[in-house]
């Protein structure tokens, strides 16, 4: 299967993209663009090579360094990680595209590095985020995710950005603490920091500690809703999109928001496993507060 | 007012935390379910795999290195968007240094 | 700022602090410690150093050029020692699998891609540190 | 009536809750944005330790394995080698709130929350 390595390739890509821009001092000339466009348009190739290769065969499991699932880290694989890949770098393009324009109008001169590092760095971490198997790693991709995205905003330095993007700084570090007392919680009680793992010994787990997996799931649910601002916690959406650059804004409400609920389905299903989420019946709050988001964000909508 | 709900609100919270503190796998002991065979195959296997004494060190460069480079990244990212906000940077001193 | 007791101290100092640093690094994989605590100690040696003897000497002991370059130099080192596992046919950061020459238990050069691995983070994690202070110190410098 | 032994054995966890809630406190009520970061910290230093004392077994050895070492108890690695990239997180995330923290103070002049708002409801510019 020529696609096994692929994952790795996308993100050692996007990383060493991220990581060259801020070293080139040609001017924000054509050339540099050409750099940018180049990188991403391979990780997009790269990325419908794997999609299209998964669904073709089975999904299969990359494991670092060969050591197995339950002592090193994890990829899975799968067709709906590497559809979600394909549309996150896909979309992305358009935007990075529409910044090379827009960008020069809202940005100083010196800035433009730092704004293609963070966000190739944005996608590394998205990436990431969709394709790890492991709740650490998890966390750790998350972690870049809410710098990288409040980077992106504070980038303007006018006024009422900063005061946005530390707002958002600091309820999204609420978000992560909380996701990372659920994920020590589930490490706890089930040993495994590896998904698939830990959803072997979920079910025998449920019988001894029940509490400690509900004070888990609560404290993930908090987190990630914070984070994908979900209706009562999403008292930061509205001015950290409005006052932000506006490429960025597409990339923060198009894709990062995004990306957390698919994480959120990630734990909830991959780790918990369905059987259990139904005994809570965690499912009809998910909806109750789905519906309470679209109600409420239209009617705000319309009241503005 | 909106103290007064918060401290209510966090008092409950610390309430439950600890009342399920009982419930929880009690500290320190050795048959805690995180005590399983992974940590026992770090501190067996570590020497013959890594050949380095440090399990931590062997743990965070060779079984789980994928974390570590997560972590530069984040450094990486600290400094970026540190750059991005407070603006000085590279480019301001460098000019000085290329000038003479 | 610049009485001279400190700036002598300093000096003195200064060179046995980065050699402990270094130390902390390259036995990383022995004795405990490893590339953050190392990094961490080497950063603050030169935080030190720029506190004594004002900014702009602090800009000669750690330019930005080079401080960008250690920057990107450690996450690509980390990368290049990722692919050598690819090419050697085991999966990316492989170690022992990859053929890293494992050394003897105990001495600096043992444990294949680790002791490489520790070094890189620890002048990453020092250049990241120095790199921050001078940030946030450029915007009123002390001298 | 609370046994004491149940709670002395595990104070660890004990302190990690009450050092989480007095964080998320500090974060949720204090208008000085330098405070909120100072909260912040305590709610990481927290998760921390809770994370630390999963993996803490009584009387057993830190993980360092001497090769000649008879039958040793050691502790279990796994949680200390995870809390040294959180920890190195909670560095970045402090490091890059305060920069915006000096950005913020140059352009409203104070880094009270409510007279930020004040200034920006009135539009001072």
């Amino acid at each position: 299967m020529i696609s096994y390595h692929l994952p790795v390739y996308i993100l050692v890509l996007l990383l060493v993209a991220a990581v060259l821009t801020p070293l080139r001092k040609s001017a924000y000339s054509t050339a540099f663009k050409l750099k940018v466009l180049i990188f991403l348009g391979l990780a997009l190739i790269l990325s419908l090579i794997l999609f299209i290769d998964v669904t073709n065969n089975q999904s299969f499991f990359y494991n670092f360094g060969d050591w197995n699932t339950v002592i090193g880290i994890e990829f899975l694989v799968d067709g709906f990680s590497s559809l979600m890949t394909f549309v996150v770098l896909f979309i992305a393009t358009l935007i990075v595209i529409y910044a090379f324009g827009d960008i020069p109008h809202e940005l100083k001169p010196n800035q433009f590095y730092s704004y293609y590092a963070l966000i190739f760095l944005l996608l590394f971490s998205m990436i990431g985020m969709i394709f790890t198997n492991d709740l650490f790693n998890l966390y750790v991709f998350m972690e870049i995710l809410s710098l990288t995205s409040c980077g992106i905003i504070s980038i303007k330095r006018k006024k009422e950005n900063l005061l946005a993007s530390f707002k958002y700084l600091m309820l999204g570090t609420i978000g992560s603490v909380s996701i990372l007392m659920g994920i020590a919680l589930i490490y706890m009680v089930t040993g495994h920091l590896n998904m698939s793992a830990a959803h072997e010994t979920i079910a025998s787990v449920w019988q001894a500690y029940p509490r400690n997996i509900l004070i888990s799931l609560g404290f993930i649910l908090t987190g990630l809703g914070i984070k994908a601002a979900i209706f009562p916690l999403h008292i930061w959406l509205p001015d950290a999109h409005s006052t932000a650059p506006t490429p960025s804004s597409a990339l923060l409400s198009g894709l990062v928001v995004k990306v957390y609920v698919f994480t959120m389905g990630k734990i909830l299903f991959r780790v918990i496993g369905k059987e259990i989420v139904v005994a809570i019946s965690i499912h009809e709050f998910l909806t109750y507060f789905a519906a309470l988001s679209m109600i409420m964000g239209s009617v705000f909508a319309i009241g503005q | 007012m909106r103290k007064s709900l918060i401290l209510i609100v966090l008092a409950g919270l610390l309430f439950v935390l600890l009342g399920s503190i009982s419930e929880m796998p009690g500290l320190g002991g050795l048959e805690n379910p995180s005590y399983n065979e992974v940590p026992r195959h770090y501190l067996e296997h570590a020497i013959d795999d890594t050949n380095t004494a440090n399990v931590i060190a062997s743990i965070i460069t060779d079984y789980r290195a994928f974390d570590t480079l997560g972590e530069t990244t984040v450094l990486f990212t600290s400094i970026t968007a540190v750059i991005s906000v407070l603006g000085s940077g590279v480019v301001k001193f460098s000019d000085k240094e290329e000038k003479h | 700022m610049d009485d001279l007791i400190v700036k002598t101290i300093t000096r003195i100092v200064v060179p046995f602090i980065q050699l402990y640093g270094l130390f902390i690094i390259l036995h990383g994989h022995i004795s405990p410690g490893g590339g953050f605590a190392g990094g961490a100690i080497i950063g603050a040696s030169l935080i030190l150093y720029t506190l004594a003897f004002g900014l702009e000497a602090g800009h000669k002991a750690a330019p930005h050029g080079i401080t960008s370059k250690i920057e990107t130099g450690g996450i690509l080192w980390f990368v290049f020692l990722g692919l050598i596992g690819i090419l050697a046919g085991g999966s990316f950061l492989g170690n022992q699998t990859a053929g890293f020459p494992m050394g003897t238990f105990g001495n600096i050069l043992s444990g294949g891609l680790i002791p490489l691995a520790t070094l890189g983070i620890g002048f990453k994690v020092a250049s990241t540190m120095i790199t921050l202070f001078h940030n946030t110190i450029e915007e009123d410098p002390i001298d | 009536m609370i046994n004491f032994s149940a709670i002395v054995d595990n104070i660890n966890y004990i302190g990690a809750f009450v050092l989480f809630v007095i964080g998320l406190y500090t974060v949720l009520t204090h208008p000085n944005l330098l405070k909120r970061v100072i909260g912040v910290n305590i709610m990481e230093t927290s998760i921390f330790l809770f994370f630390v004392s999963i993996g803490y077994v009584r009387g057993a050895q830190a993980p360092i394995v001497v090769k000649l070492s008879g039958e040793l108890i050691y502790v279990n690695p796994l949680p200390s080698a995870m809390i040294l990239t959180g920890i190195v997180v909670a560095v970045s995330i402090t490091a890059y709130a305060l920069s915006l923290i000096i950005k913020l103070h140059e352009s409203y002049g104070t880094i009270e929350l409510d007279e930020i708002l004040k200034k920006e409801g009135e539009g001072i510019d």
